[in-house]
């Protein structure tokens, strides 16, 4: 090949650089910006949460808020006591979980280890079903279907209560444990696997021994997942589970999370910069620094426990 | 191998198979239990329903008379809420997915926005409410407005479509990138051509699974202050005069299905009931159908693309 | 068409007699016609070029087939002329017992390296701690493991080497005194140094079990094997003792392969 | 409804009380009715409270042009107001009762106004949770309160009429604003006792029982004639809707207003409260197109 | 320490020159000190066992170990002794316009065909149809793919064997041009007669192009190529004419892996 070609070849590919370098310069920065706008909704919902928070609790003691039994914030002699509405929180997502835990475990060992190909392509999604369903859905089927079921056996159940809430709580989060763990465990190799059946162990033994420790991270991702779904659920216990904040652990009663009293107070639309109007900030706070704390639990026990074959 | 090691390796081998099976036995039925449970509710609901599901439901408007009421308000104003939310939480979240998976570079600028993105998945859908009345409706002053709700569920989903764009372009094999580099092409070049293109199916299927869990939300929007008779469709966003386009529908006030059934579920009137029922019925429709429109694009995807 | 130009000369007892087996992989004919005994207490290898089926074969022994749907086993395999491993009766769980299996890359548990061991043992409901150390240790010892690793039973396995790890493995598939070992090319994930103490191994294992091993290289079968048995296309062309079939093949695709011609 | 394809501007914006909700509801829907859609109407559920609050607000982008009431604006309202500079005219839409319900399993029929003080008093709370404490009379079993929230009118007006004081109540009973909660909450349980606005009982007697109320002369269930003759004391009340008079010179918010007073008097008993005599809506109509702005309602 | 045993008889002028080139995955040093010419319009192999550092080597020459962090050169690759390769002020994107690629394991793009081949010219900007038909025809004729893709260019290249993606990915590291192409195990993926046929290629592609190739095969490199170079633990061990580095190699390691000793 001649020379001279080789030349004009070279002159020719050498042309576009600084166009393109400015291009491809713009473009990254572009991208950022957008990548960094999910900072930015952190960083605003920091933002307003503090705000409105900062001028409650300069009305309210924060001791008295965090010890306080009684949540009457609306009333004559208001109390900012946030416990009854974390008893009802923690009661309701404790049922749920009671039900999701258990289920979404069992339910994705099978799916990962027994089932055939074909039954774990037809059940899996079926399950995810479970939680495309809106959330105001399931708070009708507790209200109007569950409640009255379990007024049946329990006659002395109100029409309001934690334990309908919960239960159907529970159903709505099992596919967030199994896919989750479900994939987790599809994930471990297959020689490790193969290393434990060819020791005899049974499919059991396998999933247990071998495949559940080796996918705990997942698995337990999964479990604080759900545990953070729980908490922050809305529309099931506003709906069914009643609106009255009540300090009690029995899930026959009826009781308010922080989550419905945030969805009551809405409703009644209250005006900005009242001290009511600054609870469900104060409230939102308190639900948004719970499911920090379970992120960052999750992101420990990551790490503790990452997959490591 | 003497017998008698035989025997109780056999005995030992029954009953482990016998616990396996009784396992295998509990996780068919435990999948089988959830299942019969959400389609009997499901059904119950529907058929409940059902006698209130006629076309003049979907073009009716809400009523003080259960049998005349409709949800004409409430699915046109999800409709547009949706649009809105696509239009935001789409380019958005896909930019972000390319610049983590592309671009960033292992910094700690990269893992704070890693780790946000996670930590926002996990924010639960009310405190974006919350998020939206402090942001939109106070500070912004976008009112009570579809603009506000559309932008408030499009934050909502970011997270899921920046995971599943992610996702989608981590499957693509490393060695097609490294083809279209060593042909000569440039970041951006190969991103364009490739990595979008090829994993535009998978992303489209996770904005839609984004969306159809946006349809269903309700707390955010009744915080923002929605919950209100609305017996009017917002302004077409077409008119007869240039530029034929108009945006005051953003502005408007505006309901949506879950908002609708809310307002039926608590009505303590029987024939309301069965009003939420139909409502809860269209509503499940149309996330299933949402779904369903997912599941297929993801099976055809599997279908054809195979590297 | 089964091709079986076995050497006359094999001495031993046979631990197990393959007849007239086939395989199949779906519709595809992975194995065929394959005749061949595998002597007692020695050291079997199986030679080829890449996806000729040697590993296909050797997964045959412990039913690891069974693990996937789609797979099909014709013919049999008698192991001490009384069980038929691929019996439609025969238990896998309880075939995988009796013979064990070590693989190519190093596949320990993400458990501690005694657990690792142990597992042979608690899979089959042992749960006497004494007689658990006491079996652990002895196949940590046969292993060539012990002396590495007794000051660190509870460590994770994951922070032994690749050879150590390989080892283990190997300390997991004696710990629960299989009649015969499987190794799938045992030492390719591994340096030479490491690949060189597992070959050390093989001869002393040979007094407690019936070795059975796949390798890609011919000079490691030219090293450690008593018998080799070298497989072409699904075929079992040649079978015999190792000295024979270097030295004097019978067959010429043997030749061919053994003087580097193909594969 | 029939569906009514949208065209042109405004909306009129209403929020407030949830006892006069179900009038406004339906005379919206009416007019919306009659008038093709030209004119939007958008009503909320605030409580008379919170739609005050609304009302009056500094923010035009929050402020309501209507305010529905169950009771009289408020000092510290008439203030918010007169800050925002908003001027309103003050119209009674219908009369209601306070009714006080409880399950129909209930055996329990009547009530003297000292017993339902007792059973919400602030004092009580945590100590009176039973029946017979308050009667020995009644059952032995707790009772379950259920009531609406603090910014409503019909709370308001029930705490002034029975504790004697405003805003006075005891706090663990469900509050809400929206009545139709309370409707379900007292009708799924046997041991309940909730009250609200006259109408959600009388669309809900199936499943409610009123409790006849003995403020001395005898116990009285609420009905139109308990209520238009005054003999169901001390809870019946005027019930109103606030113009903001600014927005009343906008004339589709006039032709509102004429609207709805012009067809109370057959839309009221639909919904069920009790209407104002004709003469009433007529002096309603006079005092809008008049432009009296204040309240007249004596405190 | 620069080991450089080259034999002395190279011939034809130097298309590039690689000058004392070290390199870095992050701390660990792959490539020591290589110095080495590559011959214009020739083929040049490198050949040594699995890990010694080939393909590191290869993907300097294109500035591939720029996609990934923490990779660092040292030293130079002159290109027709007026450009450094490896300097900081040159756009890899350009050098990469004039060094193409074939990787290990087939990698078309999922488009159809004809975009495939396209790609490598549309980088560019180029639009032209008529120019880029003829170019395309032309690089899919010297990779003898024409006749079997010429009705079904619109089709999808995933319809394609593994033998003929191989082709393709060939012709479209041709179309534009290239100076050099770089070909890494391009058989290594394939079966003997799809390999066969690439090799054919292989002595008419070099009137156009200068190739460097990697294989692990020494039949391969003794068959196709004009010189070979020799690399054992990230050095450059020897380099020559084909014929006498396997027929008298200079050095002892050359030899104990030419015979099968190591690797
Ligand atoms: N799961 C499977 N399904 C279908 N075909 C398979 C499967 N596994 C292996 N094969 C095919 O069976 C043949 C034998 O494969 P096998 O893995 O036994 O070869 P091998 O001799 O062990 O090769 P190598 O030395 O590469 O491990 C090959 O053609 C392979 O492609
Ligand atoms: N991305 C990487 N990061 C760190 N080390 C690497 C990386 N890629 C390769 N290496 C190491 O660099 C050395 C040379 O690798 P290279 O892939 O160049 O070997 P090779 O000669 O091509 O081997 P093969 O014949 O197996 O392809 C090996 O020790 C390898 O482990
Ligand atoms: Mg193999
Ligand atoms: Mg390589
Ligand atoms: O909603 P209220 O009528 O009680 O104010």
């Amino acid at each position: 090949m001649a020379q001279t070609t080789l030349k004009s070849r070279s002159r020719q590919i050498y042309k576009p650089k600084l166009a393109r370098q400015v291009k491809e310069k713009v473009i990254e920065f572009i991208l950022f910006l957008a990548a960094f706008s999910s900072v930015a909704t952190t960083v605003a919902i920091l933002y307003i949460l503090i705000k409105e928070s900062f001028l409650f609790f300069q009305e309210v003691p924060i001791v008295d808020f965090l010890t306080g039994t009684k949540w009457t914030p609306l009333f004559v002699n208001p109390q900012y006591g946030i416990l009854p509405l974390l008893s009802g929180t923690l009661m309701s997502a404790g049922v749920a979980l009671a039900v999701a835990i258990p289920m979404g475990t069992i339910a994705a060992i099978y799916l990962s280890e027994f089932a055939t190909k074909r039954v774990r392509e037809i059940a899996k999604p079926a399950l995810e079903l479970l939680a495309a369903i809106p959330t105001v859905v399931y708070g009708y089927f507790a209200l109007l279907y569950v409640t009255p079921f379990l007024q049946n056996f329990f006659p002395k159940l109100p029409g309001f209560n934690i334990l309908a809430a919960g239960l159907v709580m529970g159903l709505m989060i099992i596919p967030f444990i199994s896919s989750i763990s479900e994939d987790a465990m599809s994930a471990v190799p297959v020689g490790l696997r193969e290393g434990s059946y060819a020791m005899g162990a049974t499919k059991l033994q396998t999933a247990l021994k071998v495949v559940f420790s080796a996918a705990i991270s997942g698995i337990s991702s999964s479990y604080i997942l759900g545990t953070s779904r729980a908490v922050g659920e809305t529309m099931i216990v506003a709906i069914a589970a009643g609106l009255r904040p009540n300090l009690t652990w029995n899930p026959f009663d009826q009781a308010a999370t922080i989550t419905a009293f945030i969805v009551q107070v809405s409703l009644g639309d209250l005006p900005h910069g009242t001290i009511a109007y600054q609870t469900i900030f104060a409230a939102g706070l308190t639900l948004v620094l719970m499911t920090l704390l379970l992120n960052i639990i999750g992101h420990f026990l990551a790490k503790t426990y990452r997959e490591i074959y | 191998m003497p017998t008698t090691n035989l025997r109780k390796l056999r005995t030992n081998l029954n009953r482990r198979k016998l616990i396996n099976s009784g396992f295998a036995f509990l996780g068919a039925t435990i999948i089988a239990i959830a299942i019969i449970i959400l389609l009997g509710l499901t059904l119950k609901m529907a058929f409940q329903g059902a006698e209130r599901i006629t076309p003049e439901f979907f073009t009716s408007f809400p009523s003080r008379r259960a049998s005349r009421a409709g949800i004409l308000s409430a699915w046109v104003g999800t409709c547009l809420v949706m649009l809105v939310t696509a239009m935001a939480a789409i380019p958005l979240g896909v930019a972000s997915g390319i610049y983590l998976e592309e671009y960033a570079k292992k910094n700690w600028l990269a893992d704070l926005i890693e780790i946000n993105v996670t930590n926002l998945a996990g924010v639960p859908s009310i405190i974006y409410g919350l998020l939206a009345l402090g942001l939109f409706v106070y500070e912004l002053r976008l009112g009570q407005s579809i603009l506000s709700a559309g932008l408030t569920l499009a934050l909502l989903i970011l997270p899921v479509v920046i995971v599943t764009t992610r996702e989608s372009i981590r499957a693509i094999p490393n060695s097609l990138r490294e083809a279209s580099y060593a042909l000569g092409a440039s970041k951006w070049q190969t991103i364009w051509d490739h990595i979008l293109p090829y994993s535009f199916g998978s992303i489209l299927t996770g904005v839609i699974i984004g969306l159809s869990r946006a349809i269903g939300e309700t707390a955010p929007i009744i915080t923002i202050g929605a919950l209100t008779f609305i017996a009017f469709l917002p302004k077409s966003p077409f008119k007869s005069e240039f530029p034929f386009l108009s945006f005051e529908w953003l502005q408007a006030p505006f309901t949506v299905m879950p908002i609708q059934m809310f307002n039926w579920v608590s009505r303590p009137q029987a024939a309301f009931e069965i009003n939420a029922a139909a409502a809860g019925t269209v509503l499940i429709g149309m996330t299933l159908g949402i779904n369903a429109i997912a599941i297929f694009l993801r099976y055809q995807l599997r279908k054809d693309i195979k590297w | 068409m089964v091709i079986n130009n076995s050497h006359e000369q094999i001495t031993s007892i046979p631990k197990a007699e393959v007849a007239d087996l086939d395989f199949y992989y779906g519709s595809f004919h992975a194995l065929k016609g394959i005749n061949m005994t595998l002597p007692e207490h020695s050291v079997t290898a199986l030679i080829g070029p890449s996806g000729c089926g040697k590993t296909t074969f050797l997964r045959c022994f412990n039913r690891m087939h069974d693990l996937y749907p789609g797979n099909r086993y014709e013919g049999s395999i008698w192991l001490d002329k009384d069980t038929n491993i691929l019996g439609r009766k025969v238990d896998p769980i309880e075939v995988r017992m009796r013979i064990s299996m070590v693989f190519q890359r190093p596949n320990p548990f993400p458990k501690s390296i005694y657990e690792n061991v142990a597992y042979g043992l608690r899979v089959r409901g042992e749960n006497n701690r004494r007689l658990m150390d006491e079996k652990i240790e002895d196949a940590l010892r046969v292993s060539a493991l012990w002396d590495e690793v007794k000051d660190r039973l509870n460590e994770s396995a994951y922070n032994l080497s690749g050879g150590q790890q390989q080892r283990l493995c190997i300390a997991r598939a004696l710990v629960a005194d299989p009649e015969i070992v499987l190794f799938d090319e045992p030492t390719s994930a591994l340096d030479p140094i490491a690949t060189a103490s597992i070959e050390e191994l093989m001869s002393t294992l040979k007094d407690r079990v019936t070795i059975l091993i796949v390798t890609h290289s011919m000079q490691q079968a030219a090293r450690i094997s008593d018998h080799t048995a070298f497989m072409y296309l699904g075929e079992l062309i040649e079978f015999g003792r190792t000295k024979d079939v270097f030295n004097k093949p019978l067959n010429q695709q043997t030749e061919d392969y053994i003087s580097g011609r193909i594969g | 409804v029939p569906a009514v394809k949208s065209q042109s501007g405004s909306i009129i914006k209403i929020d407030g009380s949830s006892t006069v909700y179900p009038i406004t509801e339906a005379v919206a829907e009416e007019y919306q009715i009659e008038n093709k859609g030209a004119t939007q109407v958008t009503v909320g559920v605030s409580g008379t409270g919170g739609g005050f609050k609304k009302f009056c607000s500094e923010d035009e982008a929050v402020r309501t042009d209507i305010s529905d009431a169950s009771r009289p604006i408020k000092e510290e309202e008439m203030a918010m107001c007169e800050a925002a500079g908003v001027e309103y005219i003050e119209i009674p839409v219908a009369y209601d009762a306070i009714t006080v319900v409880a399950n129909p399993e209930n055996p329990i029929e009547s009530m003297t106004v000292e017993e339902l003080a007792q059973i919400w008093d602030p004092e009580s709370e945590g100590e009176i949770t039973n029946w017979s404490q308050v009667n020995p009379e009644w059952p032995d079993a707790e009772f379950v309160l259920y009531g609406p929230g603090a910014d409503s009118g019909t709370f308001d007006g029930f705490t002034d009429k029975i504790n004697g004081d405003e805003g006075a109540s005891r706090t663990d009973y469900t509050p809400s604003e929206d009545d139709n909660v309370l409707v379900q909450g007292v009708s799924s349980d046997p041991n309940a006792l909730g009250y609200f606005g006259y109408s959600y009982y009388e669309e809900n007697q199936d499943k409610l029982k009123a409790i006849a109320i003995d403020a001395g002369e005898g116990a009285v269930v609420p009905s139109v004639e308990t209520v238009r003759d005054g003999s169901y004391a001390p809870l019946s009340r005027p019930i109103y809707i606030y113009v903001n008079a600014q927005a009343a010179e906008k004339p589709e918010v006039a032709e509102f207003v004429e609207f709805y007073l012009t067809n109370a008097e057959g839309l009221v008993p639909e919904v069920g409260s009790v209407p104002l005599t004709p003469e009433e809506y007529q002096e309603g109509i006079a005092r809008f197109q008049n432009g009296e702005t204040g309240t007249t309602a004596a405190k």
